[in-house]
């Protein structure tokens, strides 16, 4: 899919992908502390690092500190991610010290569904019991979720993924909505921005209800609406998203190209 | 001391039917030969315990060997699911598999509590999660200094773990290094313990601080150049994308995973024999 | 990201009166230099927090910084007791010095439980000993899945931690290897950190898995070759173990410690002007 | 001080801190992982080292473990413990995964004070709030006693030492003695045998008292009895104290001989 830019100057055409991914990665300030997970938010936070956030500090579940992948990694614990690091740690201590120890800033997410309060589900689809479609579980996403300062969720929009009620609550976002994170003893701030291919989604400062607030160019408040499987809010003060610079696309298609030469694909996402 | 012997003798002695079984790794280090070597022996009623569930344990499922698994997050690592592991919750085949699910803290934090002698773990973790309402095994209790309420579960302490690393010396010490993930944790967990090793040298040559099990804490050590295949070796293998992608047709029917299984693992007496036949049917298949 | 600062102004704008400071080191990288800046800058009212507060624990106590102490062993290692330590308990000089007791476990796991954002430690400790009657800070717990009795302690948490390590590279980032002790859990418990360097470099040289403190988690790193002496720095110095043979008849009478420490340490600038002082101090002896 | 030999064949002469240092070394077996104090214990632990039991595994609470030092250390965390060790791991990882995860199988202890039960004060002597004599602490010694599978405890011999009634107990033995130590929920097995400069005392298997079962040659049961604080009970088979034999004495004047010289004094004891 391509998205036509709306400007009539000289721009590179790029995919609903890519502006979703370079989205996402403007989000990354140098200098954070990411907690990366595998797939999109992996993209999005190595494409940070070599544009705009130089000193942005990604850190796997798996045990690296200060990655500096030169491909993407196709899995959590690829070598790369060990012999780029700072240093390489011990799984529940990247729990336990780094996470649990409040050191995280942001927290970066895949999901296969979301609510309206950022809630995410990757455990199953139907009853618990008798599942309609079994997904991988939880993996690290409960406690990023509720100990990292801020959270970053990227996923593709659609009615599948954006439903009105998820059958199953493996992380919080806002759960209830209000301040029901709060009441339920999470400290770490929430989901700040879900990211994807059409727009982005902010919660509302009061309800904490996801709200539209920045649209892709050439995506009209229609398809989103249409691609969320709830009432979806759209703010007053829509803005529309940059469009990725030159720069960033290069630096996308590169690592890309590089991953896919090394790996013999693009990346995919999981963990293991 | 850890006895230095072949991985069949090992898993016959140390492996029994119905034990809890960590096969631990985090992408890196699998014991996959190992894995192979339980199927082949016709285990049956483990409880398989693992953060991440992937082809091994997809392949020990299918098989039937399991009753049970304690898991954070299964799925074929860069690809996609784990048909025989869903093919187990959403259709009971080849039978019922119970599932106890946490998160990776949680496993994690267990792991760190089966290795400490200490009966459950302690982590700020699962709030407003869904996962206390299906598993009994997440509970919580208060600091009994401020009040804080804060998650509990129990140990994860195995019959037996097993593990990958890269060099064990003559006496049977092991040096593993690169991403650790949870194997140390996870053998001084265990009653038991397997370590495949891609190599027994003189000297295993390891900086001060070094992750080194010393045999006395081990079981069996037992030489598999390769044996972590298709995850890898820091500093001797490569992981093998491809077979990760081609697991996925393979797995996604109960037929076409039974008859690889028969040709590749069944009918193979070791993993070299696996790592052959292997090759003969990636050529085919080209 | 830590601030590459000189030791004097890293104490001036991190160490505050009242403040609970942990200056940890086990035997080996004990940051005397760290210290020794403490007392002259003229803390008061300090909490000190250390497994094995030795001599320049025994300085900060004899110079009245401290208020309380939380500790495991309080020794001079080697030679036999802490004189101005006694006197501050014994005799309440310079004034009176409350004092928390724990094992080694104990604080150990305290730091673990700092470092990991928990309120409370949880061991199987103490059990018999009468440490729990003297320290209401130690209290039993029942596990939620055993019902076993486990002993529960306080994180320890310090406002500062202070460490001494080998290298620090430009950025800031600190290696350290040999005896680790508690140095990395209590530079994690902790909500700022001072660490001490013996050298800055370029490239630190760190193997994958090393002790490795990233400069985002450190507030000030400070160059100082051979801050630790009289303790030493594994590959850059040796244990003195003859300063803390003579400090045990420099700390036996009030008079001489005070004269001691207004000679090497409130009249001196900086620890390279200690170190010119004792070397004076010590030919006279000869 | 030193003790003639009891017999009439050509031994060597040795003091009453040589046959005790001898004797408790051969109580520890080839293979054994041994907890190690520093002072004494460390000293019969590394001299068993390097005679009968070659892989004595020695563990040091600072963090080495398999130590295999070519000199005494002077303190709990000697550059050489480091340098020689099969790893060193930091020091909550001693007491976590190896002491209480339950792999030790003797703690060598050093105590301040036991009494009959073979509890151990290293704290203070007199009121705990106004103490007459303020000793170093606990250190490792309360979760080394209570959990190695057995413990050793090696000090001299005296009135001082040796007392009817502790002001505090530091560490346990056998609290009231009879079954009070299991009772309390101590698991593992506690002190086997208190290696004194006079003899060896080992606890009677119902009541737990310690009991002199062995006496060095040419110390006298009255001597024994004269430098303890409780009406100490004899074993009906008293044996006497094999004499340490010659390669053991030459081994052990060795080590202190190459200690003295690298540390310019002879090993002292002390954590730290």
């Amino acid at each position: 899919m391509t998205t036509t830019p709306d400007t009539a100057t000289e721009t590179p055409d790029f995919t609903a992908t890519e502006i979703m991914t370079v989205a996402a990665s403007r989000l990354l300030k140098d200098g954070t502390v990411c907690f990366v997970g595998i797939g999109l938010p992996s993209t999005a936070a190595n494409l940070a690092r070599l544009t705009h956030a130089p000193d942005v500090v990604l850190i796997y579940e798996s045990g690296p500190i200060g990655a500096k992948p030169t491909v993407l990694p196709l899995s959590i614990g690829d070598g790369d991610l060990a012999l780029t690091a700072d240093t390489v740690v011990s799984t529940p201590e990247i729990f336990r010290y780094w996470l649990q120890g409040g050191r995280i800033d942001v927290g970066f997410l895949g999901a296969a569904q979301v609510d309206r309060f950022a809630n995410i589900n990757t455990t199953v689809i139907g009853p618990y019991d008798a599942p309609k479609v079994r997904l991988p579980g939880a993996g690290g996403a409960p406690e990023i979720a509720a100990q990292a300062k801020e959270v970053f969720i990227v996923l593709k929009q659609s009615r599948k993924a954006f439903v009105d009620k998820l059958s199953f609550v493996t992380s919080a976002g806002f759960l209830d909505g209000g301040d029901a994170r709060e009441k339920a003893g999470i400290t770490g701030g929430g989901p700040t921005a879900v990211i994807t291919d059409l727009g982005i989604l902010t919660p509302d400062p009061v309800t904490r209800e996801l709200t539209l607030t920045s649209i892709h160019p050439g995506v009209t408040v229609e398809q989103v609406k249409e691609a969320t499987g709830w009432d979806l809010k759209v703010s007053p003060n829509l803005t529309t998203t940059a469009i990725p610079d030159a720069a960033a696309l290069a630096a996308l298609r590169d690592l890309q190209a590089r991953t896919a030469a090394a790996h013999g694909q693009s990346a995919g996402g999981g963990e293991g | 001391m850890a006895q230095i012997t072949p991985l069949r003798e090992a898993v016959a002695s140390l492996v029994h039917d119905g034990d809890t079984v960590a096969l631990e790794g985090f992408t890196h280090l699998i014991p996959h030969a190992a894995g192979h070597e339980i199927i082949r022996q016709g285990r049956r009623g483990l409880t398989l315990v693992r953060m991440t569930p992937d082809l091994i344990y997809d392949q020990l499922i299918g098989m039937g060997c399991a009753d049970k698994l304690i898991f954070s997050w299964g799925g074929n690592p860069g690809v996609g699911s784990l048909h025989r592991f869903r093919d187990a919750v959403e259709g009971e085949w080849p039978h019922k598999l119970a599932i106890e699910e946490h998160s990776h803290a949680g496993m994690a934090n267990a792991y760190v509590a089966g290795a400490s002698n200490l009966p459950f773990a302690l982590l700020r973790g699962y709030t407003g999660s869904d996962l206390p309402k299906v598993n009994p095994n997440i509970r919580f209790i208060e600091c009994p200094f401020t009040g804080e309420k804060l998650a509990a579960i129990p140990s994860v302490r195995p019959d037996v773990t097993v593990i990958h690393a890269q060099k064990a010396d003559r006496r049977g010490n092991v040096l593993l290094w690169g991403i650790l993930g949870v194997q140390k944790e996870a053998v001084l967990a265990a009653k038991r313990s397997i370590v495949t090793v891609e190599e027994v040298v003189d000297d295993l040559e390891a900086p001060t601080n070094a992750c080194v099990l010393p045999t006395w804490a081990l079981s069996a050590v037992c030489p598999v150049p390769g044996g972590a295949y298709p995850s890898y070796a820091q500093g001797y293998s490569e992981r093998d994308n491809r077979f990760y992608k081609a697991w996925d047709p393979v797995a996604r029917s109960r037929e076409t995973f039974r008859d690889w299984m028969q040709r590749h693992v069944l009918d193979t007496d070791d993993f070299d024999g696996f790592r052959r036949v292997l090759a003969e049917s990636m050529k085919e298949a080209v």
